[in-house]
């Protein structure tokens, strides 16, 4: 996309859990349609930066600079989080979670186009109990197509997922790149898509 | 719609679809009632004195029961990630659930309260004065509650500890409750005093504890 | 019993004879309200009041029977595994719940001017207020289970302890009342009901009980194909993963 | 012709009607949608594993 200012820049994040630093010193810089993964082995702080940038954790020193695709600062309501688990509710049918999340961000997105995008195309009215983890998994995909947001971060995305799935979610971001979005995803298997840069942590980096 | 009643809506529908049990409420309130005259005596005289304060406790019990999924359902399948990421600010949120809430286990206790009343054979004075304080009453029980479900979000079996954290806050709700329904029925006891005060406590827990639930969430995010 | 295990066998039959059954409990039902209106006298006690005791006394006794019919079910699944007894349980509860609950209202509807007030706590009514608190139990606990399959033998393990129980509990609250007041309330007894009474309960207690047959027949069929629905759809999501050239337009 | 109490009796046979009356509807209107509900299903061609008519396409040993 041209003349696209998307832009997240991180500056020496550092970030404490439970009492034990989990990274500290942290920068890297993504722009419009960069997939950047982040890898490492457990406990390297995966996770851990991707709640941050989420803004569902708390930095102790550095800075994150956000920029929308036309200005604006708004990183929350910027981006679409995928985390570990799905927030699939039960005693709701799939069409009805999907629903009630494009309702809740004020997306207008069309709901019947996302599921069949992620391959829940007819499912619509099951409920979502009858869902394998790889279908949930697919469900709350479905949401970052129905609700079009700049910035995916997304936490062990191919983790339920199989090889059809793998290949669907490779779709979705190679669509969602070439849109001029931004992706950040952390894995410990090779991605769907070929990430244009890689943020390698380690356990008690610097 | 606005963000803050899609919430509202998708608690209320959830509360009622299946397998949830949004009237387990209703009927703990039903068997608390039953169990008091077994205990007590078929008296009716005296049942119809104890009356209003069975069902005020009856109230408080059933209400905090259904109080600890308020946050936890959704911390645990993730949702409460996405929801407070964008869209509401944290405090709106809980105020959302705490509606939500309200509507779907408080409400079902109010009007089960007449059915109630006539088991312990409450005279009507007192059986509309009863109802009356618990509709002023209640939104400060759930709104005390939502702080209890707040600070418990992350802990097992949080039920028995959000009791014990949260009755001791409740009670002057009680205490303002039953002394308005005293003072409708016993001629020389303050009626408005009490009714004024438990109204203030509503209107106060409404303002506060919002802000109190938001930053035990956030704590527990952490 | 076993030829029924089917539960297409099971559809089949019913289909024939609900239509006849739905028929006669409404001609018994109209016959039941004319004896209950014009035939029977009243009550050189109770006046017209008694005429109440058309509709308490029947629903009272299906109230019972109705549990005693989920306590066989309930062995039908544990003992003999029969793949309809658990639909049985699933069809009677809430139905056996409405008539308890119709005992109950109309004792109070025959109390309050008979003692003075709504509700006493008398044993009987104590004891059939219990039954319905376990009837709410039974239906949240069914409610509790997404899959009906695991809900069935966990379900029939409480109708079971429940009707041990009930006994019990009926002993317990008697005792509990004759503790604390001496029984003042008009009671009935069985024999020395006056025939031109006990024709209409009889007649009424045989329209509320072909009533009911109907009504648990009728909720066991929807109830077969309730998780006949729920197979399909469970079905369908898997299909749909398999990655099955299957695609269903979509459903509703 | 109900004396003093007619009220009541009435009442009572009012609630039962409503009670007795309310249930049948549900029951009966709930096994209606349940047919309904199935004919729609089938009608898109989803079957339960006995009467699949389509080509089978379980392996052998999914008897089920």
């Amino acid at each position: 996309m041209k003349d696209s200012r998307l832009s997240l820049v991180g500056e020496g994040l550092a970030c404490r859990r439970g009492g034990r630093t989990v990274f500290s010193d942290l920068g890297f810089a993504v722009g419009a349609g960069e997939l950047m993964a982040v890898t490492g082995p457990n406990g390297a702080g995966k996770s851990t930066l991707l709640r941050l940038i989420a803004g569902l954790l708390a930095p102790i020193a550095g800075r994150l600079d956000y920029q929308g695709p036309a200005g604006g600062d708004d990183l929350a309501g910027a981006l679409h989080y995928v985390g570990h688990q799905d927030a699939v509710k039960s005693g709701f049918s799939v069409r009805q979670d999907l629903a009630f999340w494009t309702g809740y961000w004020n997306g207008r997105g069309d709901i019947d186009a996302a599921l069949d995008a992620v391959g829940l195309g007819g499912l619509g009215a099951i409920p979502t109990a009858a869902l394998s983890a790889g279908q949930r998994r697919r469900l709350a995909l479905a949401r970052t197509i129905a609700v079009r947001r700049p910035v995916w971060l997304l936490d062990e995305p191919t983790a339920a997922l199989d090889a059809a799935g793998e290949a669907m979610l490779g779709t979705l971001l190679d669509d969602h790149l070439e849109r001029g979005g931004m992706a950040i995803a952390a894995t410990h298997q090779t991605l769907p898509s070929k990430p244009a840069k890689t943020l390698a942590l380690s356990v008690g980096a610097a | 719609m606005t963000p803050f009643f899609t919430l509202v809506r998708r608690d209320v529908a959830l509360a009622f679809s299946a397998g949830s049990g949004a009237l387990l409420g209703v009927m703990f309130f039903l068997i608390v009632i039953v169990a008091l005259p077994l205990g007590i005596g078929p008296d009716l005289n005296l049942l119809a004195r104890l009356g209003p304060a069975f069902l005020w406790i009856g109230v408080l019990l059933s209400t905090l029961l259904a109080l600890d999924r308020l946050f936890q359902a959704d911390h645990d399948d993730g949702a409460l990630d996405l929801l407070t990421l964008s869209g509401l600010p944290l405090e709106l949120l809980v105020l959302a659930k705490c509606l939500a809430h309200w509507l779907t286990a408080v409400v079902p206790l109010i009007v089960a309260a007449p059915l109630m009343g006539l088991f312990l054979n409450v005279s009507p004075t007192a059986l509309g004065a009863t109802i009356l304080t618990v509709l002023v009453g209640s939104p400060a029980l759930t709104m005390i509650g939502a702080i209890g479900a707040a600070l418990t979000v992350t802990v097992r079996r949080g039920s028995l500890l959000l009791a014990i954290l949260i009755v001791p806050l409740t009670l002057p709700v009680l205490i303002f409750g039953i002394g308005a329904v005293n003072g409708a029925v016993v001629d020389g006891l303050p009626f408005r005093t009490p009714l004024l005060l438990l109204l203030a406590a509503s209107l106060a827990s409404v303002a506060i504890a919002p802000f109190a639930a938001a930053a035990a969430l956030r704590a527990a995010r952490g | 019993m076993w030829k029924l295990a089917n539960p297409t066998v099971f559809l089949g039959y019913t289909g024939r004879a609900l239509p006849v059954l739905w028929a006669s409990a409404l001609v018994l039902l109209v016959l039941s309200a004319w004896m209950a209106f014009f035939v029977a006298p009243q009550d050189y006690q109770q006046g017209n009041t008694v005429r109440i005791m058309f509709i308490h006394v029947p629903a009272a006794w299906l109230a019972m029977g109705c549990y005693a019919l989920m306590a066989v079910s309930a062995l039908g699944t544990l003992v003999w595994r029969h793949p309809l007894a658990d639909v049985s349980i699933k069809a009677a509860a809430p139905i056996g719940a409405v008539f308890t609950a119709v005992a109950l209202m109309t004792g109070a509807l025959w109390g309050k001017p008979m003692w003075g007030t709504w509700w006493v706590w008398d044993a009987r009514l104590t004891s059939v207020l219990v039954l319905f608190l376990m009837y709410l139990g039974l239906i949240a606990l069914q409610n509790a289970f997404e899959d009906p399959g695991r809900a069935a033998r966990i379900v029939a393990v409480l109708v079971l302890v429940g009707f041990v129980n009930i006994p019990i509990i009926k002993f317990s609250v008697d005792w509990w009342n004759t503790l604390h007041q001496p029984a003042s309330v008009v009671r009935f007894d069985g024999p020395t009901i006056h025939p031109t009474i006990l024709w209409p309960l009889l007649t009424s207690a045989v329209a509320f009980t072909v009533l009911f047959i109907c009504l648990h027949l009728t909720a066991m069929r929807a109830e077969i194909l309730r998780r006949r629905i729920r197979t399909m759809t469970v079905l369908t999501a898997q299909r749909a993963e398999s990655g099955a050239s299957f695609r269903p337009e979509a459903a509703e | 012709m109900l004396g003093e109490h007619g009220g009541f009796i009435l009442f009572a046979y009012l609630a039962t009607l409503i009670a007795v009356g309310g249930m049948t509807f549900i029951v009966i209107a709930d096994y209606r949608g349940q047919v309904r509900k199935l004919k729609a299903l089938e009608e898109t061609g989803v079957t339960r594993r006995s009467q699949r008519s389509a080509p089978d396409d379980r392996p052998e040993w999914d008897t089920g």
